[in-house]
């Protein structure tokens, strides 16, 4: 390179984040004594606009072209600055940011250790900079299709969002309905106005969307391509019922040889039976027959009368219907994957699965709803009404033996809970709670209400055990939840006729292969990782793919409603803005270096190497090219270069870190 | 233990480990000022001859962290860097450098605390081991 | 023309086997027309000189030097540096004085080492160790010092240019010889000869690699035709240097690494290990545990010997830290 | 033959007794030989580890370094404390170098090393995880049909390992009974406390531990208690007299699970130590018709 080198490096003080444990005015004059350094200054906020206005009257006044920024990670921030880098009239590529904030001043406390190592990291972006060249700025279409993977409340409220945008929206559903958890649910808090009423208008209305292609009973089984164009495999599970024919008439259900139901319904978590062939509940979304194969008997014996078919007039019932795979291009993606709910056997002390009575919160949901197994009315095995619940919290939850987090929405279901069983029995309801957590609009209001309502009672303390051993005559034949009262000081028995158990909320068990389909990460526990979890709640890092709802952490209605709404925004603006830039950190092969030996061809994730039979050197598709640098690195003439990240570049680092 | 502060040089891949320094950072874990992290997109950028040079031009240690085997952002580029990180470990050893000078850890973007844990551990182990000499003997 | 023009050539072996000198004699009739351009005025292997002689010389009388063999004792050193004084050009001549060749595999270990290897491990002799002085009737009679650390040329004198190869090969030393006849030197300090690697002029048919299992050359016969390093027997020359011609793959034998690295490979052992492992069992490499993989790179034969057999005293690491 | 070490302890010896006696024929029977390790000693439990943990640790770890000297990996401990404390000692030794230190410098003293190779058993372990319940069934003459059981765990097999088995709601014994023939009765009291030394020294709460837990299972319908801990036994065995005296007659025979095996095994009941229970429990077994002579 001709031209003379004049570096201007910025170490920014980020209030006292980085100042107070790195002297930064040293680091600073440090700098300035390195060669190529024209200017080297510190400023209080680097990002803000003074700051990098600061940057770009030097840029102007001292002629510089090569500017280091040392403040926090180059993933936060790089993009601020390359761009401030540009407006002053510098190639955006000829910067280097330092990351003294999260690798230096937040991790270390010795404050002359941590200012050595800072001046280490500048004196090595200052001799790495001083090799970059100007690159150009790579600019991809981005596919106006989006695919929403989850039809539960956030997938639907996203991918209504997004149709009314006028954008056509794949919406996958593994079920063969969309509502999710929340269409079981009988009301919902602190409002207690019921679940169905305020979401089944949105589930038709995403039935009768023409931008939203609805596909139930569907999974997403392969992903690749990158932001922009993705392209996607999605299986189709046959539900041998004909989407077009059918008309949800029941016909079939009503003449299946079955007279009544034989099977534990999904729906009413197995508190009713079901037929082979079954409407998931009333209101379903499509509004279709499915016939599942497991149950019936034209398909474990191929000896049916098939009255089923005979009773549909529209030819609708097909057995011989395959799993299909749909293969859809779209530029961006919503996951809205949704949770599990704990399984309360995992924790045998409290008797379910083992001692009758012992329901989950889901089923309570079920068994208080009108449309529920028992038309909502609660009743016991023995048919008798309870005259004492407990209602335990925090089971799976805030556990060093099962989930350490909090679940966030188990105490004010349990209050809702409470409410609806004290309203349709009148018996004594007990809630055994740790602490209770009530953070939301009209929460603590709710709280107050029920503490207020006569015969609910609270009773702080983690429950030991639920057993039917009865000490006295009044726990004989009742289940006894032990229970240390951390208020009262001493532990007490408490017998009770039936025992809910508020259930914390699980990544699905699918989390871990949906997780590597779509190249995300996990957080520890098992749900997705979003960027950023204050700045970038509902991004990932993936460009293009974002997340909804519970799939990324446990949360209420109103918080996954406003996630999706949020994720559908960032999909709207990445494809309003029609393009996105990516990193122009491609390879490229130097042909008059390269003796054509093959190496590098195999080793290329995306097939972007191809040899030329005409000149016998290999060659980069720089579209394909997402950028590893593992051919480069593989090279054995080193003929390969990566943008960004040059041999040279990254053997100046290494010699400037080694301060 | 003596006054002997380890120059431990780490190359994070941009996407699991480097993100994880980051999350480190967020999460305000402390640990040893040793590191000094370089980044690269992918663990299978590292080109040994980085390896060497870093060791020729002072570091007493070199980290190299990626995605865990089957997260890789790009696939498969953890895979190879496995590979020749193991191999190189073989010649350093021929060259008379302990093979835990050098170092490859599998670090997710969510395991901020494994990056202090490392970082920690790994300078503690290079302290232990002191200086690296350098082979440049005469006479 | 006349015998005053002619240029003066000098030739001199350090720590070398000799290979060099018969590269020379390797030219056939060509030395022929070496001899009408030049004189040698200094070839300790071919005619009588003694060091006295060069020394009598004034400073920068030899036209071209060409220096074969590594640095590896005092008289070597002493030499290198005469030589480098009476010389107007000096050339590195040969992948000893270039690298430091097979004898900078000394630098595995230091002079003791080798000394305890040759003279105490052996059962022949009863600790007779080298001494560099002695008394003989005429006197104290000194003896040239032998080094810990084996250096290539370039480490202890200012070099020219370098010639690569053991030995080097006809083409590369013609080559040579016409640029100095003719004056038309590459800048100095560059290696004479192409600058990309040795499968550029391989003959053989190369397809992706992808290696499921490495072969000595002893094992099973390698088929002509198809590239060696696919076949699994370790062929160096993806990391090595064109230019001598692939006489050793011309007789079925993988490239051993002689000529050194390409233009802009620092170190050709770590660039040969990093292609190597990163093309070996590539297949299917995601089902492959940690173990399998760790078993497989140990199993592999000799890697030092293997990756660095020319080149460690040039290497990044140069020698082995003793303990 | 499966070969494991044996590390009886002192109550297999002196008020455990019947449990050896019953071990011993079941594991023969079961192709499984039990090698009694040489000159052990105290496992440490008790009286040690509350008053000098270190030194429990190392008379723990001085069994179990005689253990790997007689060479063999597992070394079965049938007595629930010391299975415990072995357990507990190998922990630390692992987790606490100082105290692998001390312990290890304590063993030299007596020309002993431990290099952690032994794994400690539990027979409940050994009988369903290595032998399996196919292999003992397939050995069972005479099916103890109609008795009914109360499966008892006691503490110190479940807490704070639950290495072979669920800390709330252990099966191995359950599973072993059933495959006796003998019927499970429902027992939420499997793992709770038998009133331990308090007996001796705080009898009217021991002793009301101990009863609570017999009342429950007669009440359930069971005919006798089976146990795998020979505290819990001699407890609940010994004390019923007591109970009779505070509260009221027992009479609950409590038997080891090991005896209950030999016996669907067709070992004859006087092989098997029932002639030490102080509550006998041929009115038990007459009543279900089944021979123990």
């Amino acid at each position: 390179m001709s031209e003379e080198i004049r570096v201007g490096v910025y170490v920014c003080h980020c209030g006292s984040n980085i100042a107070g444990i790195i002297d930064v005015k040293s680091v600073a004059e440090e700098a300035s004594k390195y060669p190529n350094v024209v200017v080297s200054r510190e400023y209080k906020y680097m990002c803000s606009d003074p700051g990098q206005a600061l940057i770009q009257e030097d840029i102007k006044q001292h002629n510089l072209n090569r500017i280091v920024v040392a403040s926090c990670s180059p993933l936060l921030h790089e993009h601020t600055f390359r761009n401030a880098t540009e407006k002053g009239g510098v190639n955006p590529f000829l910067f280097q940011m330092v990351n003294l904030r999260e690798h230096d001043s937040w991790v270390h406390e010795d404050k002359e250790k941590a200012t050595k190592k800072a001046i280490a990291l500048v004196r090595a972006a200052v001799r790495r900079v001083a090799l970059h060249s100007a690159l150009e700025r790579k600019e991809v279409p981005i596919n106006p299709d989006v695919l929403i993977v989850g039809g539960g409340i956030a997938g639907i409220h996203a991918a209504l969002t997004l149709a009314n945008a006028g954008k056509l929206v794949y919406l996958v559903e593994k079920e063969p309905t969309i509502g999710g958890h929340m269409a079981k649910f009988d009301k919902t808090f602190p409002t207690l106005d019921c679940a169905a009423c305020i979401l089944t208008p949105k589930m038709t209305q995403v039935r009768a969307h023409p931008n939203i292609r609805l596909w139930s009973y569907s999974e997403v089984a392969g992903v690749d391509g990158f932001v922009g164009n993705f392209r996607v495999k999605v299986k189709r599970k046959p539900r041998y019922v004909d989407e077009e024919a059918c008309i949800g008439c029941l016909a079939c259900i009503e003449a299946c040889i079955y007279k009544e139901g034989k099977f534990p319904d999904e729906f009413n978590m197995g508190l009713s039976k079901r037929k082979p062939i079954y409407f998931p509940f009333p209101q379903a979304v499509p509004q279709l027959a499915v016939i599942d194969p497991e149950t019936c008997i034209e398909f474990k014996t191929g000896k049916c009368k098939k009255t089923c078919v005979a009773a549909c007039d529209r030819n609708a019932i097909d057995f011989t219907q395959k799993e299909t795979i749909e293969e859809i291009s779209v530029g961006t993606i919503i996951l809205a994957t949704g949770f599990k709910a704990f399984d309360a056997s995992r924790m045998p002390e409290y008797g379910y699965g083992t001692l009758s009575n012992v329901y989950t919160a889901l089923e309570i949901e079920r068994l208080v709803n009108s449309s529920g197994p028992t038309a909502g009315e609660v009743v016991l095995k023995n048919g008798q009404h309870p005259k004492s619940v407990g209602i335990i919290h925090c089971v799976g939850s805030r556990d060093e033996k099962t989930n350490k987090w909090c679940s966030r929405v188990c105490c004010m279901y349990s209050l809702k809970l409470a409410h609806l069983l004290r309203e349709h029995t009148g018996a004594e309801i007990y809630n055994f709670y740790i602490d209770m957590r009530a953070p939301g609009k009209g929460y603590e209001e709710f709280y107050d209400r029920l503490l207020q309502e006569d015969g609910t009672h609270f009773i702080r303390g983690r429950v030991a055990e639920v057993t039917d051993w009865a000490m006295t005559e009044e726990e004989e034949g009742r289940l006894v939840i032990r229970v240390e009262d951390t208020l009262a000081g001493f532990v007490r028995r408490i017998p009770c006729d039936m025992v809910v158990l508020s259930v914390g909320l699980e990544p699905t068990p699918d989390a871990q292969d949906v997780r590597r389909m779509f190249n995300i990460s996990c957080s520890t526990e098992g749900f997705f990782l979003e960027r950023h979890p204050k700045l970038a709640p509902v991004n990932t890092f993936t460009d293009g793919i974002f997340l909804a709802g519970t799939c990324q952490g446990p949360k209420d209605i109103p918080d996954t409603v406003a996630q999706a709404g949020a994720a559908a925004a960032e999909a709207l603006a990445l494809i309003d803005r029609g393009s996105i830039e990516l990193e122009p950190n491609t390879a490229y092969v130097v042909e008059d270096k390269c003796s054509g030996c093959h190496t590098c061809i195999a080793l290329c994730p995306y097939n972007a190497i191809s040899y030329d039979e005409e000149k016998k050197v290999a060659q980069i598709n720089e579209a394909l090219c997402k950028g590893c640098g593992t051919c480069v690195a593989a090279c054995p003439s080193s003929a390969i270069v990566q943008r960004l990240f040059e041999d040279a570049e990254i053997l100046e680092e290494i010699e400037g870190v080694l301060l | 233990m003596s006054d002997f502060e380890p120059k431990i040089v780490a190359f994070f891949c941009n996407w699991c480990t480097y993100t994880a320094a980051d999350l480190a950072g967020t999460s305000r874990m402390k640990y040893a000022p040793n590191i000094r992290v370089i980044r690269v997109m992918c663990s299978g950028r590292v080109d040994p001859q980085f390896v060497l040079e870093a060791f020729a031009k002072g570091a007493d240690g070199v980290l190299i962290g990626g995605c865990h085997p089957g997260d890789c952002h790009y696939q498969r580029g953890n895979y190879k860097a496995r590979r020749r990180i193991l191999m190189l470990q073989r010649v350093l050893e021929e060259f008379g450098i302990e093979k835990e000078r050098l170092r490859l850890e599998w670090i997710s973007a969510s395991e901020g605390d494994k990056v202090r844990k490392v970082a920690n551990d790994m300078t503690e182990q290079i302290a232990r081991l002191g200086p690296l000499r350098r082979g440049d003997e005469h006479g | 023309m006349s015998m005053a023009e002619k240029l003066k050539l000098a030739m001199y072996w350090a720590a070398s086997c000799g290979g060099c000198e018969i590269s020379i004699v390797d030219l056939n009739e060509k030395i022929l027309d070496v001899i009408k351009v030049a004189d040698f005025v200094f070839w300790p292997v071919a005619m009588d000189f003694k060091y006295s002689d060069v020394e009598a010389m004034p400073d920068k009388f030899i036209d071209v030097c060409l220096f074969n063999g590594a640095i590896r004792s005092s008289e070597n050193e002493h030499i290198a540096h005469l030589l480098r004084r009476k010389s107007k050009i000096l050339i590195a001549y040969g992948a000893c004085a270039y690298n430091g060749g097979i004898p900078g595999l000394a630098n595995i270990t230091n002079r003791q080492g080798m000394f305890d290897t040759v003279y105490k491990t052996i059962s022949t002799n009863q600790n007779t160790l080298p001494k560099i002085s002695a008394r003989v009737p005429e006197g104290e009679l000194e003896l040239p010092q032998l080094y810990d650390t084996v250096k290539s040329l370039a480490q202890v004198v200012d070099v020219d240019y370098y010639v690569p190869g053991c030995p080097p090969a006809p083409k590369i030393v013609e080559a040579s010889i016409d640029a100095i006849a003719s004056g038309k030197l590459p800048p100095k300090g560059s290696v004479i000869g192409p600058s990309k690697a040795l499968c550029e002029e391989c003959p053989r048919e190369k397809t992706d690699k992808k290696i499921t299992a490495m072969k000595r050359t002893f094992e099973g016969m390698p088929d002509t035709k198809k590239c060696l390093l696919e076949q699994g027997y370790l062929c160096m020359g993806p990391a090595t240097r064109e230019g001598c011609g692939t006489p050793c793959i011309n007789a079925n034998m993988p490239c051993t690494g002689c000529s050194g690295p390409a233009d802009d490979v620092t170190d050709q052992g770590a660039k040969m290990m990093s292609a190597l492992t990163s093309v070996l069992a590539l297949e299917g490499e995601e089902n492959v545990s940690e173990e399998n993989v760790l078993k497989m790179i140990q199993e592999f034969p000799d890697p030092m010997g293997v990756f660095y057999k020319y080149t460690m005293p040039t290497s990044t690491l140069k020698r082995r830290v003793m303990k | 033959m499966k070969k494991y070490l044996y590390y009886p302890g002192c109550s297999l010896k002196g008020t455990g007794k019947a449990y050896e006696e019953s071990l011993i024929p079941v594991f023969k029977t079961l192709d499984a030989e039990l090698h009694e390790i040489d000159d052990w000693n105290c496992c440490g439990a008790t009286a040690y580890m509350s008053v000098d943990e270190l030194k429990a640790f190392a008379l723990a770890a001085r069994n179990l370094a005689i253990a790997e000297k007689e060479g063999g990996s597992d070394l079965v401990a049938p007595c629930a404390a010391c299975y415990l404390v072995l357990s507990k000692a190998q922990q630390y030794m692992r987790e606490y170098p100082s105290e692998r230190h001390e312990v290890s410098e304590a063993l030299k003293g007596v020309g002993l090393t431990y290099s952690d190779t032994i794994k400690v058993r539990h027979p409940l372990d050994v009988l369903i995880n290595d032998i399996g319940l196919k292999e003992i069934s397939s050995k069972v003459k005479k099916s103890l049909k109609g008795l009914k059981i109360a499966p008892y765990y006691g503490c110190q097999i479940v807490r704070p390992y639950a290495t072979f088995d669920d800390q709330y709601n252990p099966t191995t014994m359950d599973d072993l009974i059933k495959a006796c023939g003998a019927e499970v009765v429902y027992y939420p009291l499997k793992t709770r406390c038998c009133g331990g030394s308090l007996t001796g020294t705080i009898p009217e709460v021991g002793v009301r531990l101990a009863y609570i837990l017999l009342r429950e299972a007669r009440k359930r319908g069971a005919d006798m208690l089976v146990t795998a801990c020979p505290l819990c036994q001699f407890n609940l065995d010994g004390y019923q007299d007591q109970m009779k005296r505070r509260y009221e007659e027992m009479s609950m025979p409590i038997l080891y699970f090991t005896q209950i095996l030999g016996l669907a095994f067709g070992i004859p009941a006087k092989e098997l130590g029932f002639r030490r229970s102080i509550i006998s429990a041929n009115s038990a077994l007459d009543m279900r018709g089944i021979v123990h002579v």
